[in-house]
Parts: structure tokens; C-alpha cells; sequence
């Protein structure tokens, strides 16, 4: 019992974090109907910079410039490279954000070199929080959780009470009303892109010190951020939201207890073959939760792209 | 960008026509490991020692076989089997005889079994395959050729040493076992229940598992799962990102007892542990650097720092790898004679500046050396890693270890 | 009397709570030039999305030559010989307009799914396209890509391919849409010439090519069928005058 | 369609590319020619070994167009259906009594079939739709297979994969394929089989609402075509063309890993498709040769050789969404013109310059590189045959003068290449 309290609360840290970063990617989607594949490269970005920044001025420095040069990088490239590629069609712009991705890689190994980076939690942070039966919970998680708790709720107050957010909610359902009715799309476009990939500037600030600062933690984390807005349905935030939760505790809970494929085999009845050696199927016999965990996701999506393309939340397919 | 074109049109021009023209004035070791993307600064970490060895030992005492320098060519694999092979053929026209590589068992594997081929399809130019860091057992047991040299220990002997200290260690009776999900990551497992069985009836295994390779995010499940069984020593066969990942997540969720491990210091990781890893790290490995073992080991490190200061010598193999291969020469009296050299690196005994001996085993090309368990600790370093306060000291050592170890190799002499 | 070329019965569409089409019954015979016309709103694009199963009738049949549509998707319909244009010209922009009759050809010329001719060997098929291009008049435009062709050059294509096929059931959604008159002119003389013989159900804004074209004209109001008759009984309809032609008259002078 | 609408009818390079496709034997002569002939200027192994790699990409690469070029689905998994049809002829190649009956050059076959068998499964529910749909569709396939390699060790070997040695197939007219340069002629022409097959496909019925499906899936369906099997077979055409691809592989590296099946080979191959150009036939050809240069020969020479692949996709993507292809055809109109001659000048005015910039600015980003993770006291590079020491002054105002005066000498011939152009395209005038 106590373990799955444990299991619920790192649950719910992985899942907040994914959302941080779905949650732009959802934003970015619905408005320009991009699905931007550099996303994971932003959180990077993020990450690095709030290093080189606490070098010099201190964890919380970090944490709030870095968002904001990520964020103002994140318009740059809209109005300079995303705008340009916008004419040539859909596909073309996806494939932009993909060349972007591997460019952006290439480019923070250019400047920082290829080893980890030393980027550790502030000291003022580094304490157990609690301890539900001998798991310490680091209060730099309580401090993950309440940073991405309150981000959604300010990006919730921006969306539904100002007026800027009536207009990108109007856009998100009616782009080409909003348009005619006089607005700059095309500011918003930058604005938006700008805001969205600066939440992913937050996620690599805050996840850096803990999931590691290397050049690979763009591609470990982009593709499931895709995931994780498919499933959720493209285009809705509470759909991220469901969706990041989702992913966070299945693959928590998956990772945690060990069930193996062959007692579900043999729960639903199928016998264990006996002359496991020369099986076909050996493999697949003995795998077990761990083991595939964080492969889950990627099944639970194409399930439900089979089953619902437009996923748990979403109206549109397209 | 028709420039681009252009400039690779004509690069690949010249380096093709030019590769055959450049025939051997030095005696040329082909360093064919990845030097781009995210394996970039193991590789290129390694290329540096390499590069500094044969200056180092060869070159500033004269060169070999009267005076013929030695030069170390990288050559960029990627980390990838298929552009290692197309950097193989490279290298090979290139006039090369001697083929260094070390990141990865898989790329090994590809290339032990290229380089016999190629052996076999062309008597002509051959060459030696001098393995520096590839530690899956079967390349010195099923797949083992007659080209293939291995200079470290490889990981059932690196376990054999690991389960040594662990068992001398009456504190620990709870193991958990846990690493990547692929062949490296089994064997350990596979190493490591073994052995303790072998070696203990007091030792429980109270845990064995696999997680996805370079996919986990988060390792804290893992963490929690450890932690809740009890276990006094960890064991993982992880390296890079995941065992930063996993070494850091399971001493922040509490865990407070060693973690056995093969890779886990340089390429910036022990930066990153730094504080976090002091005490809990254990290493296994050759070569001891703290305290060193000679006045000849400190001045290497000396040079090689002075040479390289962002670097570190983190595998003393590799100057054992150059100083035996160049040993090796000398006797056989030729570098272009591929045979005559293997036969006489065959059955070497050769006395490294890191203490001890080396013998590479005639029956598997295996190398038998002095195995160590190291301590990853900010205290009593002389020289430490990444250019940090940390580094890893000897805390155990094993003489010859695993010197009697069994092979399957069945040794073929080419006709 | 034989089987109408095309009956609905009963069919009904909702939107949500929102009843779009609201129970339409009618019968159009073989060879009958049939228009529906109806004030903006009143569901005749929807009506045709019905027939052609763009959309799931929410109650109700439709009927092509006796046979059941329900469940068909579109494809199959259109192999059953009923063919469709579209409000907003819907052709293959990016292939050049002889290809885009071409393709119009390939089912109904019999090679399916067929991987293992070359279409440019095809004589007939070759043909049969250059044959369709000379009716609908745009030869000379033979090998540009068809996102070129002027608006009124599009729309004419765009009825080339919908009666490429040899359909016999040709639904044609606002042929004339924001054509000048000369342009309506052409366009009409040549579905004049092009559905000879078939079977003709077309939506139309412009009275005059709904009155020189339709043999019977339905008027569709709020999704229901209020009048069905002949151009000059739909004209002398007091229910029709007061619903919809009187008011439309009225805003187009 | 409305941005279709917008592009100028009197750019008659739009017209040539919809223009009738004859069958013209002439450019597969020369190609087949051509790739006779190239063993006997590059005679040595590795270049024999990079043409090879070449070959695979192409065919990969050509059956990838099948479906991003022709067909209008974009897969972030495809490199899974060459890499399945890979393993399996490493399978066939270790059954030594089956190998043993079958010539080599016959094994790509069944690498083409097993392809397809995979695609006929995927494809079953992935090409349902177009778009998001089967692009995240093909991305969780692609991973799951990919992840699935290290784990089911049975089939795909694990992290060190399978090998196997061709040699062991029946003697083909006497050939054993021991050496490169036999490999060398079957991978060739296996290469131009394929891809005149994939040519054909295209002009066939169904290869031909492939284009037409891409453009309008709903009018498609108007024509009497399911959208849906339109692209089925598509996909399962391009799954057995990738599948020869793998078998090819397998027949020239006799080893097949996780990295055949993995994220990275997928994107590489868009990469490729892309760059080489999606619009038309020969694009993804031009795109194989570049980047396989790039891979292999440019990464001899500079460790930041994946920096400058990103930067040339990136500007690709940007200012010529062609692609290379794309570049080069839209010099079609000035030659039936007959006014090609009248850009030469030009050309040597602005892009020479343009080149020595961009080579001065690459200079500019080695010598960054090489001062910042260089070793210390190893102050000397080697740059385009100069070496010097990165440490003064010097160099780094020579490479930065070259870099301005190129661009800026190329800036401002721009404007009279750009009225070049515009005349060469323009029809009457003396010719």
C-alpha cells in the first residue's frame, strides 16, 4: 500500500513533466497544425542553458532566464525558418522541425562539448522531503510537482480569463475565422511557438538536474512527447494532460512490480511450453514489465490510433 | 549547397585515388571507434590516449624496427556496425594493418568477423584486429579468430573479480542485479548469478532485472524496487547515461551501500557523481592510477594531462595495447608480416608501467592481467577525472585474476 | 413504370440537435435532368453528401437503379455508376490535366488495382482521354498541371472527370458557381451535350441554367422537398413564389 | 489547391514536370553504363564498398519515394520493413543446406518478400489513413520493432545481431562472391532492376492513382478507388523494394543489427528522400549519392561532419523544397529555351564566390572547434591542405576575410544572376 503512494507520487512527477512538454507541443499543434519534432530539442536547449546560467548566477537564476532565451530562441525560429517553410505545405514543415531537431543536437555538441554536464539540484533542495516507509521523497520532486501544478494552472488562468487566451482559444477551433476577424495570426503564430517552446525550457531546467544533462536527452524524451499528445488527442490540452498522467503511471507501476509474460500466459490460459531452449518464442516468454516498460506507451498508441485515430480527447484526425 | 556537393565529389575523389598512393612510411594503427554523435567522447577520449601512447612509448624512444614511427589514423564508426565494416575497407586501402576498436561488443563482433573474412577472401592484406575494450566473453570463446586480441579482461572475468570482493565482504548478504536490456546486460546478469552461487551460500540474489537500453527517463521505479528489498550491494553492467541515471537515482531514494559497476568513470561521469557517488561507486577493472604504482605511471599521467587537459587515462589497456603491439613488432622483426607479429603477441608476457604483468593467453588471445576494485572518492587522489576533485582509487586488487578461466576457443593458425 | 434511376425515401440527417434534412422522399427516372434548387442553408450540399455517402444518413434509404446504398462506401457507389462533382473544385492539382482524366478512366476501363500494365500503352485508354478532353474543350491545355487551368477551365475539367467513368447517374454541385455569363454559358451548352442520355441531378444557384437545363426541378426548404414538378409548374408554385423564389428574385434585382 | 492556383502558368518548369513521361530508354542505357564502367576509375575496395552503400541507399531510398514522393505518406518507421527483410536473408543465409541450393544474386528476392509480408501485415491497418495518422502510426510500429530487436534475441540476435557468410550460396556461373567487385556487379544490377521497376510502377494504374490519391484522396474515391487500398498497395510495393534493399545489405556487410531496424535509420532515410528531392523520380538517386559522401567520406575528414548534414537538410527544406532534384530541374526550361548559355557567367560570378564564403565560413567553424575542444599544446590544424596554428591571429583573419568578401562579392552579383535567370526563362528574344 505504501509503495503504491510511493509508486503514485513518482507517477504523477513523470507524468507533470511530460505534460510541461506535451502541453506546448499540443498548443503549437492545434494552432498551426504542426507536429513540431524539435520540441524535445527546446527542453534540451533549456536544460543546457540553466546550466551555463547557475555556473554563474545560481540555480534560480537559471530558472528564470533560461526559459526565456529558449522561448525568444522558439520565435526566432517560427518567424525566420517555420514561416518561411509554412508555404510549402504541411509535410515540408514537419520535416523542418526534424532537420531542426538533429541540427540542435548537433549544435549543443558544438558548443558544450559531448560529456554529461555537472548539473546537480540547488543545495537548498537537497534534502528528503518525507519518507513513506523507507522511500525518501526528495523535496526537489515536491518542488518538480508544484512548479508543473502551477504552471498548468497559470496556463489555464491565460487561456480561459485574459483576452490574448479567448483569442488563441478561438484560434485553436477556428483558425481562419480568427483571421478574418482581423487579429495578426501570424503574431500569434510566433507568440504561441514562443510560449511553447519556452514550457519546454522549463521542463529541461527543472528535469536537467535529475534525468541528466547530455546531448541524447532530446531523443530519449521527443518521440514519446508525441506519443503522449496522439494518445491524448492532437489539439486538446486536457487530453495532454490525461495522457502525460497516463504515461507516467503506467510505466511507473509497470517498472515497479515484475509481472512476467508468462504468468499472463498462463492466467489466460496458455501453458508454458516445456522445451523452452529451442523455443521461437523464448524471448517473448520470459519478458517481463520492466523490461518493456517504457515501450508501452508506443503500443497504447498505435492502439489507439487503430482504434480511435483521434485519440482519448481529440475531434480532429487530421 | 551545390558547393557542399561539390566539396564531397572531390574530397572523395582525392581520398580515394590518393589512399592507394599512400603506402606505409610509418606504421600505421587504424583507431576505428565513433568520434561523432552521442558515444563522441568515449571514442574521442580514446583516440587521444591512443594518439598519445604511440608518441608517448614509441616515437619519443626512437620508433620501431630502427626508426619507423608509429601513427594512430581515427577513423569515425558512428558507433554503428555497418559504417564500421565501410571504415574497415578504408582503412585497409589506406595500406593499414592494425585495427584498434573497443566501444561496443556488437561493432566487435561485426569486425572480428569481417576481418577473418577479409583474412581468409584476401591473403594479401591482412590484418590484426587488436580489441581494446570489447568485453563480451564470446569473442575470446565461440567467435574467437586467430586476427582477434583482447587486452582488457573481459566481462565474466571482470565478474569473477567482482563477486570476489563481494563475498570477502561478510557485511553483504543481499545483491540486486540489474542492467540494460541486450546482450552486455545478460551476460552480467547471467556472470553474476553464477558466480555468487559458485562462490557463497550465505549470498541472496534479491533481484535480477533488465530495463529498456538508453529509453529509461526516469529510474526512480527501479530505485524504489532496490531499495524496498533490502539489498546491501547493487550490481549493473550499465554505462553511459543510464548508469549515471540509475547510479544517481538509487543513492538519492536512499540507497546507502556500494554499486558494483564496470563503467563509471571519465567521459564526464565522474564530474557528474561527483559527491553523490562518493563511497557507493565500485569499479572493477586494470590498471591502477590512484595512488600510482610507479614513477613511470605518474609521469605518463603527467604527460598525457599536460598533452590532453581536458582528457583523462582512464584505460591504461590502451598504452598496454601499444606498448605489446610494438613489442610484438620488434620481435617479429616486421610490421607488414601480419602472422609473424600475431605469433609473436601470441603467448607475450609484458610488464606494464601500471604494475604487474600482462600475458596474452596463446590458447584465446586473452589477456591475463591484475584486476582491481576500484573506489569512486574524492579522497587520496592523485589524479583525478574530468578535471574535478573525484576520481577512483584501488581499494582491492586480484593478481592474474581469472588466469585459469575456461575457453571454448578453438584456436586455428592460418594455413 | 421501371425502376427509378435514383429514389430516396425517408432520409433524414442531424447534426447533433440540429435537423438538417429532415425526411425526403423523391424519384428520379432514367435519363431525367433533374435540379434541386432551395435558398442557402436548406441542406443541398448536404442532400448530395447523402446520396454519395460522404456522409451516414441519420434514417432513410437511398436507391440507385432499385439497389440499396446503405453501408456502401464511396467507391463502391461510384462503381455502381453514380458519379459526383464537388461545390469547391476538387480535382488533382499537381498532375496535369490529361492525367486527371486519364485516372477518371482507369476503373471504369476495367484495371482495378492492376500493376502490370503501363497506362501509356494503353491505346484506349490514351483515347478515351484525348476523346474527353476535345468534349469539355480543353485540348489545347493537354499536358499543363491542372492547379493552372483558369477557374472556369477547372470547373469544366472537374466535369470531365466526374463523366469520364460513363456513369449514368451524374451529380453535378453547383456547376456555374462564380462563373461570368459567358462562362456559364459554355459550361452549360456543355453538360447539355455530355449528359445526353444519362441521368442528371445537379444543384444550381443560377435560375437561368436551372430553367434551361432540368426537365423537373425539386425546391428544398429548412430540409424539406416542398414542390416537385416541371420548370414551369415549380415558377407558377404559390408555395414555392412565397418560400423562396420570390425572396430570391427579390435579393438578386 | 489554392496555393496551386498561385504559382505561375508562364514558369514552364511546373509544366515540363507534368509533361507526358515518355518511355525513354536512353537515361537507363546511360546508367547502366555508367555503373559497368565506374569499377574501372575507382578501383580500390573502399570505393567499391562506398558505391555499394550507395546502391542500397538508393533503392531504399527510391522505394521510400513510393510512399513520401508518390503516395503522400510520411513514415518515421520504414527503415524496420529493409531491416526484417535483411534478417530474414541472414537466416537464409545460415540455413546452409537451403543456402547451399540458391544462387546469391537470387537472395534479395526473398529479402523483397519477407518486406513485403511485413508491410502487408502493418499496412493492413496503418494506410487506413493518410497524414498524422499513418505517420504516428509508422513512428510507434518503427519503435516497437526496433525495441523489440533487443529483446527477442532469437530472431534478430540481440545487440550484436546475425552474420552469416555468402559465400556459402551455389556458385553463380562459377562466381562465389569473394571479393568486392563481384559483389560490387550484383548489387548494381540489382539496383537498376529495382529501380526500373520502380519506374514502371509508377506508370501503372494503380502506381498512377497512387499520385492521385496523394493529391485528393476524396476525389479518388469519387473515380471509383478506394483511397485506402491505393495506398495499401503502395506501401506493400515500397515495403518490397525496401526489403531488397535489406537483403542487398545483408549480402554486403553479412551482418545485420538493431541499427538496420532503429529510429536513426528511419530518419536518415527521410533525410535522404528529402534532400535528393520527393517531386521527382531520380531525386531520391542524387539524394543517396550526396548523403552517403557526406556519411562516409566527409567524416574522414571532419569530426563535425553531421553538423554540415543538418545544416544542408535544413537549408534544403527552407529555400529549395525540391530538393536537389528540384535544383536541378528547374534548369530544364532554360535549356529547351536554348538561353542555358546565358547563365554560365552569372553563375561563375555568384556561386564561385558564394562557395569560397561558404568554405571560409566551414573554415571559421573548424578553427572554432578546434580551439575550443582541441588538445592543448596541439595548436596545429590541417585545414584544405594548409596547416597552421589555430592559436594566432592570423588564420582566423584570413578564413573571416575570405568569408566576407566571398558572400560579399556573391551578394552583389546576385541581382544580375537573378536578371540572368529571369531571361533565360523567358520565351522569344534571341536564342
Amino acid at each position: 500500500m505504501d509503495l503504491i503512494l510511493v509508486n503514485l507520487i513518482d507517477g504523477l512527477v513523470t507524468g507533470l513533466l511530460l505534460f510541461m512538454l506535451s502541453a506546448g507541443l499540443t498548443l503549437i499543434f492545434s494552432m498551426m497544425g504542426v507536429l513540431n519534432f524539435a520540441h524535445a530539442s527546446f527542453y534540451m536547449l533549456g536544460a543546457y542553458f540553466a546550466y551555463s546560467i547557475s555556473l554563474a548566477l545560481g540555480f534560480w537564476m537559471g530558472l528564470l532566464i533560461a526559459p526565456l532565451i529558449v522561448g525568444v530562441a522558439g520565435a526566432m525560429v517560427e518567424r525566420y525558418g517555420l514561416r518561411r517553410v509554412h508555404q510549402y505545405g504541411h509535410v515540408p514543415e514537419l520535416i523542418f522541425t526534424f532537420g531542426l531537431a538533429l541540427l540542435i543536437e548537433e549544435l549543443v555538441q558544438f558548443i558544450w562539448g559531448k560529456n554529461q554536464m555537472p548539473y546537480d539540484v540547488p543545495d537548498i533542495l537537497n534534502f528528503t522531503a518525507f519518507a513513506i516507509s523507507g522511500n525518501s521523497i526528495p523535496a526537489y520532486k515536491i518542488f518538480m510537482i508544484f512548479i508543473s501544478v502551477g504552471i498548468f494552472i497559470g496556463l489555464l488562468y491565460v487561456l480561459t480569463k485574459t483576452r490574448v487566451g479567448m483569442i488563441i482559444q478561438a484560434a485553436l477551433s477556428y483558425p481562419r475565422t480568427v483571421e478574418a476577424l482581423g487579429h495578426n495570426v501570424p503574431l500569434i503564430f510566433m507568440g504561441v511557438f514562443g510560449v511553447g517552446t519556452a514550457l519546454a525550457g522549463v521542463a529541461g531546467v527543472i528535469a536537467g538536474p535529475v534525468l541528466g544533462t547530455f546531448p541524447g536527452m532530446a531523443f530519449v524524451l521527443g518521440s514519446i512527447v508525441f506519443v503522449t499528445i496522439v494518445i491524448g488527442g492532437l489539439g486538446s490540452l486536457w487530453g495532454a494532460l490525461v495522457a502525460s498522467l497516463l504515461i507516467g503511471w503506467i510505466t511507473t507501476f509497470a517498472k515497479s512490480y515484475n509481472i512476467e509474460m508468462e504468468s499472463i500466459l498462463n492466467g489466460i490460459g496458455i501453458a508454458t511450453p516445456e522445451n523452452m531452449d529451442d523455443n521461437m518464442f523464448r524471448d517473448f516468454w520470459s519478458l517481463t514489465s520492466p523490461q518493456i516498460a517504457d515501450i508501452l506507451p508506443y503500443i497504447l498508441m498505435v492502439l489507439i490510433l487503430i482504434f480511435r485515430p483521434a485519440g482519448l480527447f481529440g475531434k480532429r484526425t487530421q | 549547397m551545390k558547393n557542399i556537393t561539390k566539396i564531397g565529389a572531390v574530397s572523395a575523389l582525392s581520398l580515394i585515388i590518393g589512399a592507394s598512393a599512400a603506402f606505409a612510411e610509418t606504421i600505421k594503427v587504424a583507431f576505428i571507434d565513433p568520434l561523432s554523435g552521442p558515444f563522441a567522447s568515449t571514442g574521442t577520449n580514446g583516440l587521444h590516449q591512443f594518439e598519445f601512447a604511440a608518441d608517448y612509448m614509441v616515437n619519443q624512444n626512437g620508433g620501431l624496427l630502427g626508426g619507423t614511427q608509429m601513427e594512430v589514423v581515427g577513423f569515425d564508426n558512428k558507433i554503428s556496425p555497418k559504417e564500421s565494416l565501410i571504415q574497415l575497407q578504408v582503412a585497409i586501402d589506406q595500406g593499414i594493418r592494425y585495427i584498434v576498436q573497443g566501444n561496443s561488443s556488437g561493432v566487435a563482433n561485426a569486425l572480428t568477423e569481417a576481418v577473418d573474412k577479409h583474412n581468409r577472401r584476401n591473403p594479401d592484406s591482412r590484418v590484426l584486429f587488436l580489441n581494446y575494450a570489447a568485453v563480451d566473453p564470446a569473442l575470446t570463446n565461440d567467435k574467437c579468430n586467430f586476427w582477434h586480441f583482447r587486452f582488457d579482461a573481459h566481462a565474466d572475468m571482470k565478474m569473477d573479480a567482482v563477486t570476489d570482493s563481494i563475498t570477502s565482504d561478510s557485511s553483504i548478504d543481499k545483491v540486486y542485479v540489474i542492467g540494460q536490456d541486450y546482450s552486455f546486460g545478460k551476460a552480467v546478469s547471467a556472470a553474476a548469478n553464477k558466480f555468487l552461487g559458485e562462490k557463497s551460500d550465505t549470498i541472496e540474489i534479491v533481484g535480477d532485472e533488465l530495463h529498456p537500453i538508453g529509453k529509461v527517463k526516469d529510474f526512480t521505479p527501479y530505485s524504489r524496487k532496490i531499495v524496498a528489498s533490502g539489498a546491501n550491494a547493487v550490481i549493473t553492467g550499465n554505462w553511459g547515461a543510464d548508469m549515471l541515471g540509475l547510479g544517481k537515482s538509487i543513492v538519492e531514494n536512499g540507497y546507502s551501500g556500494p554499486i558494483y559497476t564496470y563503467y563509471a568513470a571519465g567521459s564526464g561521469i565522474t564530474a557528474a557523481f561527483g559527491e553523490t557517488g562518493k563511497g557507493a561507486i565500485r569499479l572493477v577493472g586494470e590498471g591502477q592510477v590512484n595512488p600510482p604504482p610507479s614513477d613511470e605511471a605518474a609521469a605518463y599521467y603527467t604527460a598525457f594531462k599536460e598533452k590532453y587537459p581536458d582528457g583523462n587515462v582512464d584505460q591504461t589497456r590502451i598504452s598496454n595495447t601499444i606498448g605489446m603491439l610494438a613489442k610484438a613488432i620488434e620481435e617479429a622483426g616486421t610490421a607488414d608480416d601480419v602472422v609473424a607479429v600475431a605469433n609473436a603477441l601470441a603467448g607475450m608476457e609484458y610488464d606494464t608501467i601500471w604494475g604487474g604483468k600482462v600475458m596474452m593467453r596463446e590458447s584465446d588471445h586473452q589477456a591475463i592481467q591484475d584486476l582491481h576494485i576500484f573506489e569512486h572518492t574524492n579522497e587520496g587522489i592523485d589524479f583525478p577525472y574530468d578535471n574535478s576533485e573525484y576520481g577512483v582509487r584501488v581499494i582491492k586488487t586480484i593478481p592474474m585474476a581469472s588466469a585459469d578461466i575456461e575457453t571454448t576457443c578453438e584456436m586455428k593458425a592460418p594455413s | 413504370m421501371s425502376v427509378p434511376a435514383l429514389e430516396l425515401s425517408g432520409l433524414k440527417k442531424s447534426f447533433g440537435k440540429a435537423e438538417i434534412i429532415r425526411g425526403i422522399d423523391l424519384d428520379i427516372g432514367k435519363a431525367e435532368r433533374h435540379a434541386i434548387i432551395g435558398p442557402n442553408g436548406a441542406g443541398k450540399s448536404t442532400l448530395f453528401n447523402l446520396i454519395t455517402a460522404r456522409f451516414a444518413p441519420t434514417a432513410g434509404t437511398v436507391k440507385l437503379h432499385g439497389e440499396n446504398l446503405a453501408g456502401l462506401e464511396p467507391f463502391q457507389i461510384n462503381r455502381k455508376g453514380l458519379s459526383r462533382s464537388f461545390q469547391i473544385t476538387n480535382i488533382f492539382p499537381k498532375m496535369s490535366v490529361f492525367e486527371n482524366v486519364r485516372c477518371a478512366l482507369l476503373w471504369a476501363q476495367g484495371y482495378k488495382y492492376s500493376f502490370w500494365n503501363l497506362v501509356s500503352r494503353q491505346r484506349a485508354l490514351t483515347e478515351g482521354a484525348d476523346a474527353i478532353l476535345e468534349e469539355i474543350n480543353l485540348s489545347a491545355r493537354r499536358d499543363i498541371p491542372a492547379g493552372m487551368l483558369s477557374y472556369a477551365e477547372q470547373r469544366a475539367l472537374e466535369i470531365g472527370i466526374t463523366i469520364a467513368g460513363g456513369a449514368n447517374v451524374i451529380m453535378l454541385d453547383e456547376p456555374t458557381a462564380g462563373m461570368s455569363n459567358t462562362e456559364t454559358d459554355y459550361i452549360m451548352d456543355l453538360i447539355m451535350r455530355v449528359t445526353e442520355g444519362k441521368t442528371l441531378i445537379m444543384v444550381e444557384h443560377d435560375m437561368g441554367v436551372v430553367f434551361g437545363l432540368a426537365d423537373r426541378i425539386s425546391v428544398l426548404v429548412y430540409g424539406e422537398i416542398i414542390a416537385t414538378d416541371t420548370p414551369e409548374r415549380v415558377r407558377a408554385d404559390p408555395k414555392v413564389q412565397e418560400a423562396y423564389l420570390g425572396a430570391a428574385l427579390e435579393a438578386e434585382h | 489547391m489554392n496555393e496551386q492556383l498561385k504559382t505561375d502558368p508562364t514558369k514552364p518548369a511546373q509544366r515540363m514536370r507534368a509533361g507526358g513521361m515518355t518511355l525513354s530508354l536512353a537515361p537507363w542505357i546511360i546508367a547502366a553504363v555508367a555503373m559497368m564502367a565506374l569499377p574501372m576509375i575507382f578501383t580500390n575496395n573502399s570505393a567499391l564498398t562506398i558505391m555499394n552503400q550507395m546502391s542500397i541507399t538508393i533503392i531504399f531510398a527510391l522505394a521510400y519515394n513510393m510512399l513520401l514522393g508518390q503516395g503522400g505518406m510520411l513514415s518515421f518507421g520504414h527503415a524496420v520493413y529493409a531491416g526484417v527483410g535483411g534478417f530474414f536473408c541472414m537466416h537464409l543465409m545460415n540455413m546452409s543446406d537451403f543456402f547451399a541450393t540458391i544462387p546469391l544474386p537470387i537472395l534479395p528476392l526473398f529479402g523483397g518478400l519477407f518486406g513485403m509480408g511485413l508491410a502487408l501485415i502493418v499496412g493492413s491497418f496503418s494506410t487506413r489513413s493518410a497524414g498524422t495518422v499513418f505517420a504516428m502510426i509508422s513512428l510507434g510500429v518503427g519503435e516497437l520493432i526496433a525495441a523489440s530487436s533487443v529483446i527477442v534475441v532469437a530472431f534478430f540476435g540481440g545487440e550484436e545481431g546475425i552474420s552469416g557468410d555468402r559465400t556459402y550460396a551455389q556458385p553463380f556461373f562459377g562466381v562465389e562472391f569473394l571479393q568486392q567487385i563481384e559483389v560490387y556487379y550484383l548489387t548494381a544490377a540489382w539496383v537498376i532492376i529495382s529501380a526500373a521497376l520502380m519506374y514502371l510502377w509508377s506508370r501503372t494504374p494503380v502506381g498512377r492513382m497512387a499520385n492521385a490519391v496523394r493529391d485528393n484522396p476524396e476525389r479518388a474515391e469519387f473515380l471509383g478507388y478506394s483511397a485506402r487500398w491505393v495506398r495499401y498497395y503502395s506501401f506493400v510495393a515500397s515495403g518490397f523494394f525496401a526489403g531488397v534493399s535489406g537483403g542487398l545489405f545483408a549480402i554486403n556487410y553479412e551482418i545485420l543489427t538493431e541499427e538496420n531496424l532503429n529510429a536513426a535509420s528511419s530518419g536518415i532515410i527521410l533525410l535522404v528522400t528529402f534532400l535528393g528531392g520527393v517531386g521527382f523520380f531520380f531525386g531520391p538517386i542524387i539524394g543517396a549519392v550526396v548523403f552517403t559522401l557526406v556519411q562516409t567520406v566527409l567524416s574522414l575528414q571532419t569530426e563535425l561532419w553531421a553538423f554540415y548534414a543538418g545544416c544542408l537538410f535544413v537549408a534544403t527544406v527552407m529555400f529549395f523544397p525540391g530538393g536537389l532534384a528540384g535544383l536541378i530541374m528547374m534548369h530544364v526550361p532554360a535549356v529547351k529555351l536554348g538561353k542555358w548559355k546565358l547563365l554560365i557567367m552569372p553563375y561563375i560570378k555568384t556561386l564561385i564566390p558564394a562557395a569560397i564564403g561558404i568554405l571560409g565560413l566551414c573554415a571559421l567553424v573548424e578553427m572554432t572547434f578546434h580551439y575550443r575542444h582541441g588538445a592543448t599544446g596541439d595548436n596545429e590544424m590541417t585545414l584544405f591542405w594548409t596547416t597552421f596554428d589555430s592559436h594566432t591571429l592570423m588564420p582566423w583573419l584570413i578564413a573571416a576575410a575570405v568569408t566576407v568578401i566571398g558572400i560579399g562579392i556573391a551578394r552583389m552579383t546576385a541581382p544580375s544572376l537573378k536578371e540572368a535567370w529571369d531571361e533565360a526563362n523567358t520565351m522569344g528574344g534571341a536564342s
